[in-house]
C-alpha cells in the first residue's frame, strides 16, 4: 500500500474520533429543534448549551458571550461586519494587517464598499506586525482593530496581548472605544485562547482546524461590544445569529475544542520536534530552500519553506503521487493564481513566493513520516529544477 | 481537479531539456507570474523534427509543454502555427477553468519559436 | 416504556439513515478541504461538486447555479441582501408577505435599516397571498419580490407560479427588471421544486426539513441575477459564499434530498391520509376546534389547529408529558412571547392565535400514532379547559 | 426549559378552580396577551385561609399560580403583600428569562385580590 501522510493540519483535521462519537447521537436519534418545547427537543437545547459552556471555560469567558456560527469565515464576517455597522456612528476607520485570512480581508473590502475606511498595517520580514504600527494607526475615527493570533501561512504568531494594551491606551488618548478583535483560527490546540490574558474583545475559531467538524465556528463577543447580527431571523444564539443550530457539528466542535486544549502541552512539543527535524533535514539535502516566517515566534507545527526555481503546486503533485499531503499558500483558495498575498507582504520575491510549501504537523504525525518526506523531497525538488528553465540562470 | 492525461504528461513530460542547437527558440511568461516556458524546435524541411522544453510552472503548465511538444513533431511551420491554446487544452482532455492561462503560454512559446526560426533563416 | 410519537416535522427531522451513511466518511477519514490540491482534498472536492449535480437536478437547473450555505436562514439573508444591494443602483423596493419566515422578515427589518422600502403584503383568511396584490405592490423602483412556497405555520401553499407570471409582465410593464425569490424550506418533500415550472430567480432550501443533517441549506440563484456575496473571504462557490465547505454536511444534504424527491408521492399521499385522519378525529372529539390555513391548498402533512380557551404552550407540555412532539406556531421561536405574526395577518383573534397546535407528520408516522393522539388530546384540552377563566366566559 | 419544580406544579397545579364565596378576587392578564390569571382568597382574623385560582397561559403562568396560592396560606395579608414576583419565581426553582412575566401575573393577581378583600371590608 502506498504510504499516507498527512501534513496539511492548518488546512484543515480529520474529526477527532471522540469528537464524532460525541456527534452521531444528534443525527437521527436526539434531532429535536433545539427551539422547540418537548423533551427532544430540550435534549438538543441543553447538548448546545453545555457546549457553548465547555468552549466558555477553555476562553475563560461567560458562556453568554459565546456564538456559534457556520465556520471561521462567518466568525471573522460577523465580527467586522457586526461591529463596524453597529458602531458607525462613532467612526469609519478600521485597523487591520496585510497578512490576515481573506476572511478578514475580504470583508474589510466589502465595508469599504460600505464608505468604512480600513489601513492594512505591514509587517515585518518575519511577518510580525509592529506594535507601534497599530497604535499609530489608530485615529479618532477608528473603532475596529482586528490582527490574527497567528498566521495561516507562515505561522508567525502576533504579539496580540501587547497590541491589546496599546489599542487600550490609545483608545483613552483619542477619546474613542476602539474594539480588538483577533483571528485565533490557527491557534486553537496551540496556543493560549483567554481572551482576558489576550485583551480581545472579539476571538474567531473554526472547528474543523482543531479536529472538529467542519462548517462549524465560534465567535466570542465580549459583553457590551457595539453587535449589529449580520444573519437575521429567528431569536436564536440570544438575537446575535438567527437560523436553527447545527446541534451536532456544535457538539462535535465543543469535544474537539476540549480535547485539543487538554492535549496542547504534549502535542505542541510533538510537533515542534518534528517540524524541527523536517526544517533541519530540508536544510541539510536540498540546495537554495529558504524557511520563511518567524524562526522562533511561530506555531510548533508550521514549517513553510520555499525553494528556488520551481513552483509550488507541481511539488504538490509530486509529493501527492508520493502519498504526502502538503499545502502551498492558503489552501483556502487554489483557485487564486496570485502568489500568496503574506508572503508578498514579508517582501518575499514572487518568483520564490510561488515555491513555497506548507508543511503543518499533527498529533498522529511520526518521525517516521518526516523521514519519508526528506527521503522524497530532495528527488523531486531535483527532477523540477532540472526541467526549469530558471535554473541555470540563477545558478550560473 | 486534472484530467489523467494531464496528470500523465505531469509526472512523465516527454521531450524535456534544453537543445543547445536548436533552430527556433521561443519564451513565454515570467517568472513573477508563476509560468515561464522555453520551447525549442529543430526545422528540418520545413517541418518540426524535433521541440524540447523547460518550464518553470503549475501542473498544468508542465503538461501543455509536454503535450505541445508532441503535437508540433512532424507538422509543417504554418501548420505549428494553426495550433491554438484551445487545441493543447483539449489534446489533454481539457484544463480546470483557472489553468486555461496555462494553454495560452505553450501556443505562445511555440509561436515565438518559429518567429524565431523565421527571423533566422528568412524564406 | 412511554409512547414517542414525532408530530412536528417541519420544525426538523431525524437524519435519514442513507444520507447519514453517506456522510459518515467525510468525518475522519475522507477529510479533506476541498481547496486543497492532493488526492484526499480532491476527493472531498469531488463529493462536493457531485452533490451540487445531484440538487440541480431536482431543481432543474445547472449545477453551478446551486450555492451551499449554512441553513435556510443564511439561504434567505444571502438571497434578500446579496440582489438588494447588487441592484441597488435600480431600485430600492422589495415586496414580501406578512406570512414569511422570520428568517426574510427579518431581513427585509435589516434591508430597511439600509435604506429599502419593503411592502409586506397581506394574505387573506387561509393565508393566501393575492396575485394581484403582487403586481399592484410593483412599481419602478422594485428590484425583489420574495414570497414563500408554503407556510411553515399553516401549510397554506402560495402561486408561486402564477405569481411568476404577473411579476415578468409587471416588470416589463414599469421597465424595470424585478427579482422573485421563494422560500421554499416546507416546500421540499412534497412539491415541485423545478425553479423554471416555478418561474423564480432565487430559491431557499433547508437540510434539516427534508431528512438532511442541520446546518446545510441551498441557495439557487439564477445566472444572470445581481448578487453580493455576504459572506466574504475566500473564492469558494464561484466567489458566491466564502468559507471552507462542510463536505459532510453537503454530502449528506444531496443524498436526502435525492431520497426526498424520489419518495415525493407516495409520503405525500401517506401524510395526507394521516393528517386528515388526525384533523377529521379532533373535530368530532373536541368542541371549539378550528382548523387554521386553507381546507385544500396546504401541504400533505400540516394539521394545524387553534383551541379555544386554552395556551398552546401549556398543550404541549401536556402532549409532551405523553409522548407527543408537537409545535405552537413556529417552532424557530420559542423565544417570542407574541402570537403568531402568520395567524395574525390570517386574522384570527390574538386570543385564539395563542391556542394554535401545529401537527405535521412524517413517512415514519402511523395511524396508531394518530389514534393515540386523539385518545389523549380530548383530556388534555378537557383538563386546562377546566383550569382555564375563559372557559366559563365563552360558554356562557 | 424549566425546572423540575416548575413541571411538578404544572402537571399537577394545587388549589385550582373557582371559588364561589371568596373574600377577595383578583385578575391580572389579557386573553390578547395569551395570559389570564384569577386569584380568589378567603380571609380569617387577618390571615388567608384559603387560595385558590383560574389560568389560562403557558406552563409557567400555571406553575406559578399554582405556587403562589401555596405561599400565600396562613400568611398575613401584609406579609402576603410583601411576596414579590421574584419571590414566586425563586419558589420554583428559576424560570426561563423569558418566561420572568409570568410570575408577575401571579403577584399582580394576589395583589388586587387582596385589594378586593380591603375594599370589600375597609380596616
Ligand atoms: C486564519 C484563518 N482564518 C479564517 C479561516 C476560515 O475558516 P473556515 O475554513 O472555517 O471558513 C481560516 C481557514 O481557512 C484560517 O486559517
Ligand atoms: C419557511 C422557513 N424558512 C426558513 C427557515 C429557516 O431555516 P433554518 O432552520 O435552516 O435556519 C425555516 C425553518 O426554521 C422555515 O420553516
Amino acid at each position: 500500500m502506498k504510504r499516507a501522510v498527512y501534513l496539511d493540519h492548518a488546512a484543515t483535521t480529520p474529526v477527532h474520533p471522540r469528537a464524532l462519537e460525541a456527534m452521531l447521537p444528534f443525527f437521527s436519534q436526539r434531532y429535536g429543534n433545539p427551539s422547540s418545547v418537548y423533551s427532544l427537543a430540550q435534549e438538543a437545547r441543553q447538548a448546545v448549551e453545555e457546549s457553548r459552556v465547555a468552549v466558555a471555560d477553555i476562553l475563560g469567558c461567560p458562556a453568554r458571550d459565546i456564538i456559534f456560527t457556520s465556520g471561521g469565515t462567518e466568525s471573522d464576517n460577523a465580527a467586522l461586519k457586526g461591529v463596524a455597522f453597529a458602531a458607525r456612528e462613532s467612526g469609519n476607520h478600521i485597523v487591520t494587517s496585510a497578512i490576515e485570512h481573506h476572511a478578514v480581508l475580504e470583508t474589510c473590502r466589502f465595508l469599504e464598499k460600505f464608505g468604512f475606511e480600513v489601513t492594512y498595517l505591514p509587517v515585518d520580514e518575519c511577518g510580525l506586525v509592529r506594535v507601534e504600527d497599530v497604535e499609530k494607526a489608530i485615529t479618532q475615527s477608528t473603532i475596529l482593530v482586528s490582527i490574527m493570533l497567528a498566521n495561516n501561512e507562515v505561522g508567525t504568531i502576533e504579539p496580540i496581548a501587547e497590541i491589546a494594551r496599546v489599542v487600550k491606551d490609545k483608545s483613552k488618548l483619542v477619546g474613542s472605544r476602539v474594539f480588538l478583535h483577533t483571528d485565533a483560527v490557527q491557534g486553537a490546540g496551540a496556543l493560549d485562547l483567554d481572551v482576558n490574558e489576550l485583551g480581545v474583545d472579539l476571538l474567531t475559531l473554526s472547528s474543523h482546524k482543531f479536529y472538529g467538524p467542519k462548517g462549524v465556528g465560534i465567535l466570542y463577543v465580549r459583553r457590551g461590544t457595539p453587535f449589529l447580527p449580520q444573519q437575521s431571523g429567528g431569536a436564536h444564539e440570544r438575537n446575535r445569529r438567527a437560523g436553527t443550530e447545527n446541534v451536532a457539528g456544535i457538539v462535535g466542535a465543543a469535544a474537539a475544542l476540549k480535547l485539543a486544549a487538554e492535549r496542547r502541552q504534549s502535542n505542541g512539543q510533538q510537533c515542534q520536534s518534528l517540524r524541527d527535524r523536517l526544517i533541519a533535514g530540508i536544510q541539510l539535502k536540498i540546495k537554495r530552500a529558504h524557511l520563511s516566517g518567524h524562526p522562533t515566534i511561530r506555531l510548533p507545527n508550521n514549517a513553510s519553506l520555499c525553494f528556488e526555481y520551481v513552483e509550488g503546486e507541481s511539488i504538490l503533485l509530486n509529493l501527492d503521487f508520493a502519498g504526502v499531503a502538503a499545502s502551498s499558500g492558503s489552501a483556502c483558495t487554489s483557485a487564486s493564481l496570485e502568489p500568496s498575498h503574506v508572503l508578498m507582504a514579508m517582501g518575499i520575491p514572487e518568483e520564490l513566493a510561488h515555491g513555497s510549501v506548507r508543511f503543518t504537523m499533527g498529533p498522529d504525525n511520526t518521525e517516521e513520516d518526516v523521514d519519508y518526506v526528506l527521503s522524497i523531497m530532495p528527488g523531486i525538488i531535483e527532477k523540477l529544477r532540472a526541467i526549469s528553465p530558471l535554473t541555470e540562470a540563477g545558478e550560473s | 481537479m486534472y484530467s489523467d492525461l494531464v496528470m500523465e504528461h505531469f509526472s512523465n513530460p516527454r521531450n524535456v531539456g534544453a537543445m543547445p542547437d536548436a533552430d527556433g527558440v521561443g519564451s513565454a511568461g515570467n517568472p513573477v507570474c508563476g509560468d515561464v516556458m522555453k520551447l525549442f524546435i529543430r526545422v528540418r524541411d520545413g517541418r518540426i523534427e524535433d521541440a524540447r522544453f523547460q518550464t518553470f510552472g503549475c501542473g498544468a503548465a508542465i503538461a501543455t509543454s509536454s503535450m505541445v511538444t508532441e503535437m508540433v513533431k512532424g507538422k509543417t511551420l504554418d501548420e505549428a502555427l494553426d495550433i491554438s491554446n484551445k487545441a493543447v487544452a483539449e489534446a489533454l482532455g481539457g484544463l480546470p477553468p483557472t489553468k486555461m492561462h496555462c494553454s495560452n503560454l505553450a501556443a505562445e512559446a511555440l509561436h515565438r519559436a518559429i518567429e524565431d526560426y523565421r527571423s533566422r533563416a528568412p524564406a
